[in-house]
């Protein structure tokens, strides 16, 4: 039926579209969606390959990974909401107190 | 393919999709009327009697009037969001219906999730409250929908845990499987539903049940004294119908788990010929949501508003902790059963 | 037919991470990565694994993006806004790089037994994973509370102005 | 297995149907008479004030934060749930670990005043 190539091929489209939006995008918010793309794209991968070597130990690091990812909307949002109170901006490049 | 479509097995699975889409659609519409009966009777009104018998075609009365009214889009509102919205909200909550088992037989599918299914398709349906919220550009949707959205979310979160204290005894996802495994009695004339072994899930899934469709005494979307109509203010036309609607079948959804996973779902007892044996099953599953919703009606005439803060703070420091300790006690007993 | 509805959604996936990147507004950006999110639970459900399907949902379209939405209803930017983008030259560099990245990536593919039929597949049923998680990997499990533990706390520590 | 999806797919295909049939039917028959006053965002029948586009209360971040970490701890009580009679005590003690450490986070969460929803 669906080759698990395919699955692969799209996962590595997606993980290339979350990291194109890392570099392209400058609001924060949008920085950490791109991040989410990127896990995902990641996720279909380790589903991908638990059904091709017939192991479950994939999809249970998906549910690993969801974890990761929860706690990282979670302190990258309060950091978020911490930030735009000082800055006023959700610019990535306008937070560089500690640059030059 | 052809030879798929054409399969007696794929005509008899159309045919339940179209009785239950039917039937739910019906009894959703006969609800509102149901609802404005009892009140009334409650307030010592007669309630709708002029549209047919008993007000019997007030339902549809509604309905044309719905679609004849005008379809306001206010000035600087995101109109694809706006319009899009009450579909959002509508499309989850009738999408639930598609595992829920009505009868033995009459299930559209049992996912071997299907418990879950409900779960991930009920948290989709905040979004059609944010987006109507938000993109209407008004101040009393936004923060109706901000008050509704964090209230809905928070009961979710004892919603979801109070069920796992029936799943530890049942062991499975599926929904059919679930009724199936209330089937026994307790001794010997108990029938054994899981309200019996799991009183206080029961009533913190009650309490969830009611804040979660946004029903009084919990309805602080739409406290009419503060925030006009909530979310959907700015609504008009067929698009409010579609909010209502929704609401309506999230309210029939939470009734129908709450009698799959605790009143035992079809069972009851069986008597009579053949085709009313078969037919018995889904009187019974009515029967029991019928009696949930009867006692939602009630609680929307005579409880009295909370307050917001009294609200959250029942759900974070009361309702959480104690599903947690229900968990942890239930746990305990089913494994010093178990070994 | 198990074809077309895997391109079908596969298709609604890149689109929306497109998307994501195209939008302008930081909330539009974030409903486009909840479509993206549910199409990509379809394509698991493709790959039977039912029960990560519905937890995707719930825990990323339901509890995820709702907190980035509600952050972007909290913060309520107007628009996306630009002006100091020190780093523009970064798009020209990226572009090029993430194609030859796609490029490295679709090349090592091109190795794996890409004809492994996913309907020899194993069933990804919630009794399976949770068999697994529950005896081989009860460590990371419960390393998994002290993450969920530290993030509550520095997300409270972060987010309360006063405390 | 995938047989059990397809009529959701179906009954998908119905409820959207349903939805975008009505926005069509509304946007067809409904009488349109717009004008300026009634367009404008309602505001109990005086001119509006300011903007919508207001910021609300970090209060609502922390209610969504506490959901989605809580509501993790919900997924793994699921799978756990299931398999709970082939793990029995020893079950019940890894799950009481795991509880213990999120009650800790939720302990420290309500001395912090995370919880208190009025100042």
């Amino acid at each position: 039926m669906i080759p698990v190539g395919w699955y692969l091929i799209l996962g590595a489209v997606l993980f290339l579209i979350g990291a194109l939006g890392f570099f392209i995008k400058r609001n924060m918010i949008a920085l950490l969606l791109s991040i989410e793309i990127m896990l995902n794209a990641v996720n279909l991968t380790f589903v991908a390959f638990s059904v091709q070597h017939a192991q479950i130990s994939g999809q249970v690091f998906v549910f690993f990974v969801l974890v990761v990812a929860a706690s990282e909307a979670a302190v990258g949002l309060a950091l978020v909401i911490a930030i735009f109170r000082n800055r006023e901006s959700l610019n990535v490049d306008r937070s560089n107190l500690l640059k030059w | 393919m052809i030879e798929y479509l054409m399969d007696s097995e794929f005509l008899l699975l159309l045919l339940k999709i179209i009785v239950i889409f039917g039937g739910v659609m019906g009894a959703l519409a006969y609800l509102t009327w149901l609802e404005r009966k009892v009140i009334a009777r409650v307030q010592m009104r007669p309630g709708p009697t002029r549209v047919g018998p008993f007000g019997l075609l007030q339902p549809i009365a509604d309905g044309l009037k719905f679609l004849f009214k005008e379809d306001v889009i206010p000035t600087n509102a995101n109109t694809f969001l706006y319009v899009a919205a009450p579909v959002v909200s509508l499309i989850p909550a009738l999408l639930s219906f598609s595992v829920i088992p009505f009868g033995p037989s009459l299930q559209i599918t049992d996912l071997g999730v299907g418990l879950l299914f409900i779960f991930a398709i009920t948290s989709l349906g905040v979004y059609g409250i944010v987006l109507g919220g938000w993109s209407s550009n008004s101040k009393y949707p936004l923060m109706g929908a901000m008050r509704s959205s964090a209230q809905m979310i928070s009961y979710e979160l004892s919603l979801t845990l109070s069920v796992v204290g029936v799943l530890l005894i049942a062991n499975t996802l599926s929904l059919a499987q679930i009724v199936v495994s209330q089937q026994r009695t307790l001794l010997g004339f108990i029938p054994r539903w899981n309200i019996f072994l799991q009183p206080v899930a029961f009533l913190v899934y009650v309490i969830s049940a009611v804040a979660e469709t946004n029903r009084l005494p919990f309805d602080f979307a739409e406290s009419e004294q503060e925030l006009v109509a909530g979310w959907h203010t700015e609504y008009s036309s067929l698009k409010f119908a579609m909010f209502m609607l929704a609401e309506y079948a999230n309210m029939v959804t939470v009734s129908a788990l709450a009698t799959i996973m605790f009143l035992g779902g079809w069972a009851g007892p069986m008597f009579g010929p053949a085709l009313l044996q078969t037919a018995l099953p889904t009187v019974w599953f009515v029967l029991k949501v019928g009696v949930f919703i009867f006692f939602y009606v009630l609680m929307r005439a005579t409880v009295p508003r909370l307050r917001y803060d009294q609200l959250m703070k029942f759900g974070w420091k009361f309702l959480l902790p104690l599903s947690l300790a229900n968990i942890v006690l239930t746990s305990l007993i089913v494994a010093i059963a178990a070994s | 037919m198990m074809q077309t509805i895997f391109f079908v959604f596969a298709a609604v996936a890149v689109g929306a991470a497109i998307n994501v990147l195209v939008q302008k507004h930081v909330m539009y950006s974030a409903l486009s990565l909840i479509l993206m999110l549910t199409a990509v639970s379809v394509l698991f459900i493709l790959l039977r694994a039912d029960f990560l399907a519905v937890i995707q949902v719930i825990i990323y379209a339901g509890a995820i993006m709702v907190l980035f939405v509600f952050v972007i209803m909290l913060l309520n930017l107007p628009q996306d806004e630009d002006g100091a983008d020190r780093l523009w030259w970064l798009k020209f560099l990226g572009i090029p790089l993430g194609l030859f990245f796609l490029f490295l990536v679709i090349a090592t593919l091109w190795n794996v037994e890409s004809s492994v039929d996913t309907r020899a597949g194993i069933s990804g049923s919630a009794g399976a994973i949770g068999h697994s998680l529950f005896t081989d990997f009860l460590l990371p499990f419960e390393a998994t509370s002290l993450l969920i533990l530290i993030a509550l706390m520095g997300a409270v520590v972060f987010a309360k102005k006063d405390l | 297995m995938l047989e059990n999806w397809a009529p959701i797919l179906i009954f998908f295909i119905l409820a959207a149907g349903f939805g975008l049939v009505s926005l069509i039917m509304s946007y067809l028959f409904g009488v349109r008479k717009p004008d300026p006053r009634k367009l404008s965002p309602y505001e109990c029948g005086v001119h509006p004030i300011g903007t919508a586009r207001e910021r609300c209360s970090v209060k609502f971040y922390l209610v969504a934060m506490l959901f989605l970490l809580f509501d993790i701890e919900a997924v793994f009580l699921f799978p756990w749930a299931v398999v709970y009679r082939e793990l029995k005590l020893f079950g019940f003690f890894e799950m009481l670990l795991f509880i213990l450490a999120i009650l800790a986070g939720y302990i420290y969460v309500w001395k912090k005043g995370a919880l208190e929803w009025e100042r």
